[in-house]
Parts: structure tokens; C-alpha cells; sequence
């Protein structure tokens, strides 16, 4: 009973931001045991504003979209702001997921608290 | 874009012939077969001609052969029917944990209603074993119900073994034949089976009908009452031109068995053999096991089915990442859980079920774009799970 | 030979336009709507918009509608889903003495089963009266079942004056409109019912397929598990072409309604006039109530319906005696028995049921020999009963 | 679920021996109150020997054909062969009747049987 909205499937088939930040200031690798979906997320930061959001996902074709889409929304915004973003969020940028998907946006939700949290700006060396 | 179909487990299309048939009951003998007039007529024998073309199939007598809506009627037919016909009798009966959910779902609304189930399992090729059923019945057992051959991975079943242990016990065996009926004999003393479930849109008839084997003189309460079609077995009129579809559907099927099977099977090792040379960390489910010669089931280690499926899809190719109707949701196959499929291949099965108009030049195609969509999703995949 | 089709109260051709809806989705787009590929997506929005089509006819959300094999088994499914999910606040039914056997049968399975049924009789005319339904109610009363309009003699039952008298009660009312749904308005709203039945086969879709409305929130056990389809409220395999069919039915009855029983009614009363004028001793059951555009049961004195039935056949004519699932037994129509229709008529009844495809010509064939099958069958008669 | 033999066919479009006699040396009138069925069978007879036989029904075609089919059957016997006559004889003269259709092929043994006991020979006159 699946099925995709445009916007899903445009994020499936050219999914944005696609990779690893090397040394990032955030991260975290959340998974659903159930589906067995993983979302490692990479945050570079600068100040209290996220200048770069990289991902690797492994999933259904949803869950992919909602982290592309992730990224998309992170990048720009301060930290308290992508703290706020809910999983409803993520599921309205892809033009709404299925019933049996919105766990897709759970997973995106959960990262982002998860890397952000754990945050702690850096000092300053010297 | 090049259409690849191999999903012919879920459904397959109607062959033009059986297309033929239907569109005549449909349009000019269109007639309720309870009529007495000519219309009725028409239609009532084409109704019994059908029941012979399935019961030669069945190695049954005509009489023995209940026409119904599909695959899932009829197991809740027997499961329910013979549960309620020999509620005094006892009230546990035993199944597998890879049966279809028209056997599982009905056996825990039966959960519900005061019965036991015993949910058997298979061991890793995907094979329930024969002693593990006799291990299982009890003095309430009142029914077994073994599927033939698995939707999911096509696993064969031992029911001839299965069948003289439990017979043996005075208790009625059924089994759900909806994947192998036309596909491989299905002769009902063969399988040495009470009861047997089969569904049209699998062997190229249309969707809406199917129906079941009784041996005659067993017990089955109806569920469905009415008008006493079906010898009051099952009311309701008859689908006159999709049962005259399943007739000619039955006929080309058992005249083409042997040949398809052969055929199929071929495609499928290469298939196979291609998939193995030219994608690393791929694992065959039940690859020991005998199976359908239409159906391989073939994970991938690190990635997501549906990702797999829809990126084939893009591309032309339709394939299925387990049952159909358990797509979407969240859990893993139940069948592959009970073959303890490792994780890391657990959920990156996608299923081929090949069919008749399943060419070499298909088989081709997807060996070569398949290799670029599991490397593209494997890189999308986090390097490792922490 | 001429060829008169007048039995379209126990089955319809499928209209050319709707066979074509259907041999795309058996051959073209033939996958299961379970299926997450292209193929699948095509089908499930057949089946949505099937759904919104059949929906429209009912003025209902399009997630109330249902789909199964048809009358009969929505039928089975509302009464014996309604006795199961309710068993704990009563068990007692209401129904009529005039319902189709669906009905009667899966009620008497009913009273097998711990539940109490009152079976409401019905007036000269072969109407229930809505105080006798009122006067049936008990505390214990969980469900009230009556047709929409009668299949052999075409009466319209009074629903909307039914359903305020039970609905007032907080009784659920269900109606079985399988032979109005199509040819007269069957909004549920305005009908004031919970639970309606509805059949592909009797409006020009084929057979196989029909289903239920079911007001949102009213309780209802399934009849079929299995793959969790229509929303787990009836699994299987959906019989997609059947369903599109199905839609586009509905579409056609919409547009075509007013049209078509002002058309048939005056077809009708043609045939009911010429029949009286040309043939002594003739009675039209249920002649003053509302009937069907359609339908007319007339019974002719001293004669057997089945011989005048069989005598049409020969000239090409295709008539019923009642409904056609009666048909051959022994017993006179419980229909016209319950009507209280007098002994010399109860054996002679014919039933004529007009569709689209009825003409004047035929109706004036009909008409011209008739009286001379009439004739004959009486000279064959005995002078008098003794 | 009712099927018609050819020979039930050829006998209802074609009924044998369809009347009455007047003065009959025997006749009975047997009803079914199930199904409504009436036989009136008419039989000359002469010395113990059936000559001649006609009858009335009100039936289905199994009905009218079975009458048909009895009266054939009863012309040139005697009293005695006539009274042997059994349902299924008159169901296998008809090729078989289905299980619905049964009830007819009674109806003229009953009507047979009816007769016959009643018939007594008329004293020769003078
Ligand atoms: C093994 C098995 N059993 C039962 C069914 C259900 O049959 P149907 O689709 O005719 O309801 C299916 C397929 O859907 C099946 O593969
Ligand atoms: C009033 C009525 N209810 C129910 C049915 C049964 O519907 P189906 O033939 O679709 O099983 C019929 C006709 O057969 C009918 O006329």
C-alpha cells in the first residue's frame, strides 16, 4: 500500500547531500530496529549556525528522502531553530509520507537531536 | 522504457486465450448459471467444464472441487470451516511460521475464539520439517495446514512425508497450493492432503476467483450462506466467466507445465549465477532447498529491498521485496525471520518470480543495471553500523 | 431465432464500455494493488477511484465502501460480523420474511449459533410495515435487516420511515440493496441506514465483485483475514479488473438512471397491460406499492410458472420463475407466500425483469406469444382440483 | 440448478396421450402439495389389459413429461405389469431425472397406483 509523493521521489532519485563531513563538529548514527533503518548524520557548525549537513542512510526510498530533505532544511538554520524541527516537518517538506513511512521522519527528527545535543561548541585553540 | 515484469508470485496478466473465454461469459452467455433458461444453461455448463479442467489438474473427482473469490476465501474457508465443524472434536491445530497471512491471520483470529495454534518452524533453507509437525500434534489436534510452496522464497514442502505422519493420526491435513498449483503437479493424493487451496490470478486466470479441494465426506462448515451454489458448500452466484477463465487457464497450464517449469528454471540460474559473479555479499534464500523453478530469493547485504525495488523500478523492472501484500510495512519478512536469515541480509531481499513471457533478454537486462543500483544504494548506506 | 433477454434481476450483461475497463486491467494493467511497482500503483488507483465512483452513487465517504465478491457475501459479512462484534450487548435480530436467501440462510446459520431472529412478515402488497418492525424490537436487538426492493416481485421497502424507528432505539439497520443499487436512488444517507449491499452483476459490471457500506464507526467483525486489504476489513487479493469494472458501472448508472426506469417502467406497463388484456386470470403481485422501473412477477391461474419459463426458452424468451437461485425446488416462492398471494396463482408466477437492452419490439413479441403458451399449459391442466 | 434430458425436452414440447376419456374404466387424480403438481390419469381397459391412457397435468416440464411418458408406458399391459411400475422405471424412460426434478416420477406411480387399486371390472351387462 506504499506509495511515494513527487517530492519523495525526486529526493530518492537525486537525493542532496549525499556523503561524510571529515571531522565534523555533530554527528550521530540513529536506527529503527524494527525496519533496521540507519541515519548517520554529519553537521559542520559555525557559531550557533549549521553551515553544512552531509548524511548516509540506509533504508527504504522514504527514509532516504526524509534525510535529504534533512539536510536541506538544516543548512542555514541556528541550532535552537533545527532543534525545533519535528518529524511532522520533515514529512510536510516531502509532501507527506504514508501511514506505514511517517517513521521515516522519526528517524530524521532523532538525529537531529541526537547530534545536537550531544553538541558542545569547541574551544578556541591558542 | 523496456517493461520487465517479475513479480508473477503477486499476480500475473490474463492470457489472451483465457482473455478470450471471460470475454465470452462476460458479453454474450452471460447468463446466471441457477437459471433454467438457455442463458443459465450455457452458463452452468461452462461452470462444470471449468470444475473438470481443475480437478484434472487436482487428480480429484469434479465433485470434490469448490469454486470461491480467491486463495485467501478458501484458506479461511478451511481453517474456520473446520474448525467450527470439529469445535467438539478438539480445538488445536498446527501450521507454519512461513505460511501466508490468509493462514496466519485466520489462525490468530482463531486464537481469539478459543482455539491453539502450533506455529512450526522451518529450518534454514526454509523447509518445514516433517518431524517437527508430528512433534506438534496433541489428542485436540483437529487440522494441519502446510503450504506447498512458500510466496516468498518458493520453498517446496515435504507434504507426502508431512501427510503420512499426520494422517496417520486420523487428522485432516490442508494445504495452501496457491503457488504451485499450475506452476508443478499438484495431484491431491500425491500430496496425500484433505483439503487444498488455489487462487486463479497465479496461473494466469483472472483475479476474484480461486477455490479449494475437499476429499469428499470431510467436515467444513460454509461461511459464506445463501442461495446453495456450490452444493450449499459456497453461496453466492457464480463469477461464471472468471471460473470459465480458470477452466482454460487449468488446460493450458497442464499442457505447458513440464516446459514452462524447465524453461523458468533456467532463467532463474542465471539469473542467480549472474547476480553472484557480479555483486559481492549476496546471499540465496533457501538455495538448498528444492523451490519453484520460477522464484529466487536474493538479498543483499548493507542495503534496504524497497530502495532496490523502486530503483529497478525507475528503470523498468518490477520486482517484489517479499509477499505483495506485506510490502510497506515495517517489519522484516516473517519468512525470512523464521529461516534466521542473517541481519545483515534481512532486510535487503528483493524477489523474482519469473513467468511465461519472461525472456532471456529480461534476465540480461536486470544483470546489467542491477550491479549500478545496489552499488549506488551501498554507498548511500552508512559505512558501518556503529 | 429472436433472442429476449428479460431476467435482469438475476444477472446483466457486462456493458461494452465497462468490459473494456475490464480487459485493461487483466491484460494491460493487471498488477496487484499490493505491489509497490508501477504496475501496482496503476492498480490501486483503479481501485480508489473504483471506489469514489461507487461512493458517489451511495452519497458516502469513499472510506466507508467495501469491497468483496459480491451480495452474498456482504451480506454474510454485515449479519455475521454485526452478531459477532455485538454478541456481548445482545443477540437478537430483525429481518423480513421476503429477504433474498443471503439473508434468510446466513440468519438461520444465526439461530444456529446462540442468536434469535424474528423474521417480520409483510403485507398483501409485499411491503414490511414499519410499526411491524418497531413491534419486533427488544432490548436484546442488535441488527435490523431489510431489503431495499424485493428481487422477485420488485417491492420498495420504506427504509427511510424504517430506519427512524430503529435508529431512534439505537438499533443498527442495515439494507440489502442489491437489486435498487443502479436503478433508483440509493443515497444512504436519505435511506437512513448503517450497513448497505451492493453487486456488480445486476448493473452491467460483472460478476464477482460487489461489497458493503459501512457508516464510519459501526462495529463489524471481518468474515476473511488474510493480507490486511480494504483496511484488514475484508483481505484478498482485490479483484481489481472486476472493481474498475465496476466504477465505471456506477458511472454509467448515474448518468443513465432517470432516463433508463422511465424508459423500462414504460416498457413495463406496456407489458403488464397487454398481458391483462390478452390473457384471463392474471395477477401482478405487489401491483399497488412502489416497485422496482424493471420488474414485474405475474402469475397466471392453473398453470406451473416453470412450463411457461421453459415454453418461452423454445421461443427464444429468457424469463425466471423468482429469483434464479430458487429455481428447481420444489417449494412455491417464499416471496409470494409471505404475500399471502392465493393458492391457484402461487405456482404460475413469472418474473420479468427489463434492462437496458429491452425494446418495444421485444415487449410486443412477448405479448404476442404468451397468450398461446398460456393457453396450451391450461389445456394440459386437469379441468379442476378435485 | 434444474436440467431437462433431451427426452424430457422432446416429451414436454410434444406430450403423448394429452386428454381425457370419457367413461374410463379407471382414472385417478394425485396431487403433490409441495410443489402444487396435479395428475389426472384416464385408463380404458380391457379384459386385464390397459388399451388406452390419457392425461391432464398441471407440473413443471419434468411433470408433463413423466404423465407423457407413464401414459406410453401403460398402453398394451396388463393390470398386474402396470401396477410393478416403479418411479424409476418412469425417471429412466425420461433418462434420468435430477434430484429435483424426482418428485414428478412419483407423482405417476401415485397415479398409476391410485388407479388401479380403485378399478374393479364392470359386471357385463344383461
Ligand atoms: C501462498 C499464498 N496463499 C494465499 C494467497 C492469497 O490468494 P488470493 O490472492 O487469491 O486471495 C497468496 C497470494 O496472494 C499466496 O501466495
Ligand atoms: C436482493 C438480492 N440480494 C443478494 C443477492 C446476491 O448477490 P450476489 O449474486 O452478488 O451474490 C441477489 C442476487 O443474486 C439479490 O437479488
Amino acid at each position: 500500500m506504499t506509495r511515494y509523493s513527487d517530492l519523495v521521489q525526486e529526493h530518492f532519485e537525486r537525493p542532496r547531500n549525499v556523503g561524510e563531513i571529515p571531522n565534523p563538529d555533530a554527528e550521530a548514527v540513529v536506527s529503527n530496529p524494527a525496519c533496521g533503518d540507519t541515519m548517520h548524520l554529519y553537521l559542520r557548525i559555525e557559531g550557533d549556525r549549521i553551515v553544512e549537513a552531509k548524511f548516509k542512510t540506509m533504508g527504504c526510498p522514504a527514509a532516504i528522502a526524509a534525510s535529504s530533505v534533512t539536510t536541506e532544511m538544516l543548512i542555514g538554520r541556528r541550532i535552537e531553530e533545527a532543534l525545533a524541527i519535528t518529524r511532522a516537518e520533515v514529512s510536510a517538506a516531502l509532501g507527506g509520507l504514508s501511514p506505514q513511512k511517517v517513521h521515516c521522519s522519526v528517524l530524521s527528527e532523532d538525529a537531529i537531536k541526537a547530534a545536537l545535543r550531544r553538541y558542545r561548541p569547541r574551544q578556541t585553540e591558542g | 522504457m523496456r517493461q520487465v515484469y517479475l513479480d508473477h508470485n503477486a499476480t500475473t496478466p490474463v492470457l489472451p486465450e483465457v482473455l478470450e473465454v471471460m470475454l465470452r461469459y462476460c458479453r454474450d452467455d452471460f447468463g446466471n448459471p441457477s437459471s433454467v433458461h438457455r442463458y443459465g444453461r450455457r452458463a452452468r455448463v461452462a461452470v462444470d467444464e471449468a470444475r473438470d479442467a481443475v480437478a484434472a489438474l487436482l487428480g480429484a473427482p469434479a465433485a470434490s472441487i469448490v469454486f470461491c473469490s480467491g486463495g485467501t476465501e478458501a484458506n479461511n474457508t478451511i481453517l474456520q470451516g473446520v474448525a467450527a465443524a470439529l469445535k467438539d472434536k478438539g480445538r488445536h491445530l498446527v501450521t507454519s511460521q512461513i505460511e501466508h497471512p490468509a493462514v496466519l491471520d485466520t489462525c490468530a483470529y482463531l486464537e481469539t475464539q478459543g482455539y491453539r495454534v502450533t506455529y512450526v518452524p522451518v529450518n534454514a533453507d526454509g523447509i518445514v520439517e516433517p518431524e517437527a509437525v508430528a512433534e506438534a500434534l496433541t489428542e485436540e489436534t483437529i487440522l494441519v495446514s502446510i503450504m506447498h510452496a512458500n510466496n516468498e522464497v518458493g520453498t517446496i514442502q515435504p507434504l507426502a512425508e508431512i501427510a503420512r505422519l499426520v494422517r496417520e493420526r486420523g487428522i485432516l491435513l490442508h494445504t495452501d497450493a496457491v503457488q504451485t498449483f499450475g506452476k508443478i503437479p499438484t495431484r491431491v493424493d500425491e500430496l496425500g492432503v484433505d483439503f487444498l487451496t488455489f487462487s486463479g490470478h497465479k496461473l494466469y486466470a483472472p483475479k476474484g476467483v480461486g477455490g479449494w479441494y475437499a476429499r469428499p465426506g470431510t467436515p467444513l462448515r460454509p461461511l459464506i450462506y445463501g442461495g446453495h451454489q456450490e452444493r450449499g458448500r459456497r453461496s453466492g452466484t457464480e463469477n461464471v466467466a472468471a471460473i470459465a477463465a480458470l477452466g482454460k487457464a487449468c488446460e493450458l497450464a497442464a499442457r505447458d507445465m513440464a516446459r514452462e517449469a524447465a524453461r523458468q528454471l533456467q532463467l532463474r540460474q542465471a539469473l542467480e549465477h549472474g547476480l553472484r559473479e557480479r555483486i559481492p555479499a549476496v546471499r540465496i534464500q533457501g538455495e538448498a532447498a528444492p523451490r519453484l523453478p520460477n522464484t529466487t530469493n536474493v538479498a543483499f547485504a548493507g542495503v534496504e529491498g524497497e530502495t532496490l525495488l523502486m530503483s529497478l523500478d525507475l528503470q523498468g523492472v518490477a520486482v517484489s521485496t517479499g509477499s505483495a501484500c506485506s510490502s510497506g510495512s515495517l517489519e522484516p519478512s516473517h519468512v525470512l525471520k523464521a529461516m534466521g536469515v542473517p541481519a545483515e541480509f534481512l532486510h535487503g531481499a528483493l524477489r523474482f518470480s519469473l513467468g511465461r513471457s519472461t525472456t532471456r533478454e529480461e534476465i540480461e537486462y536486470v544483470l546489467a543495471i542491477l550491479p549500478g543500483i545496489v552499488e549506488r544504494a551501498r554507498a548511500l548506506s552508512p559505512a558501518a553500523t556503529p
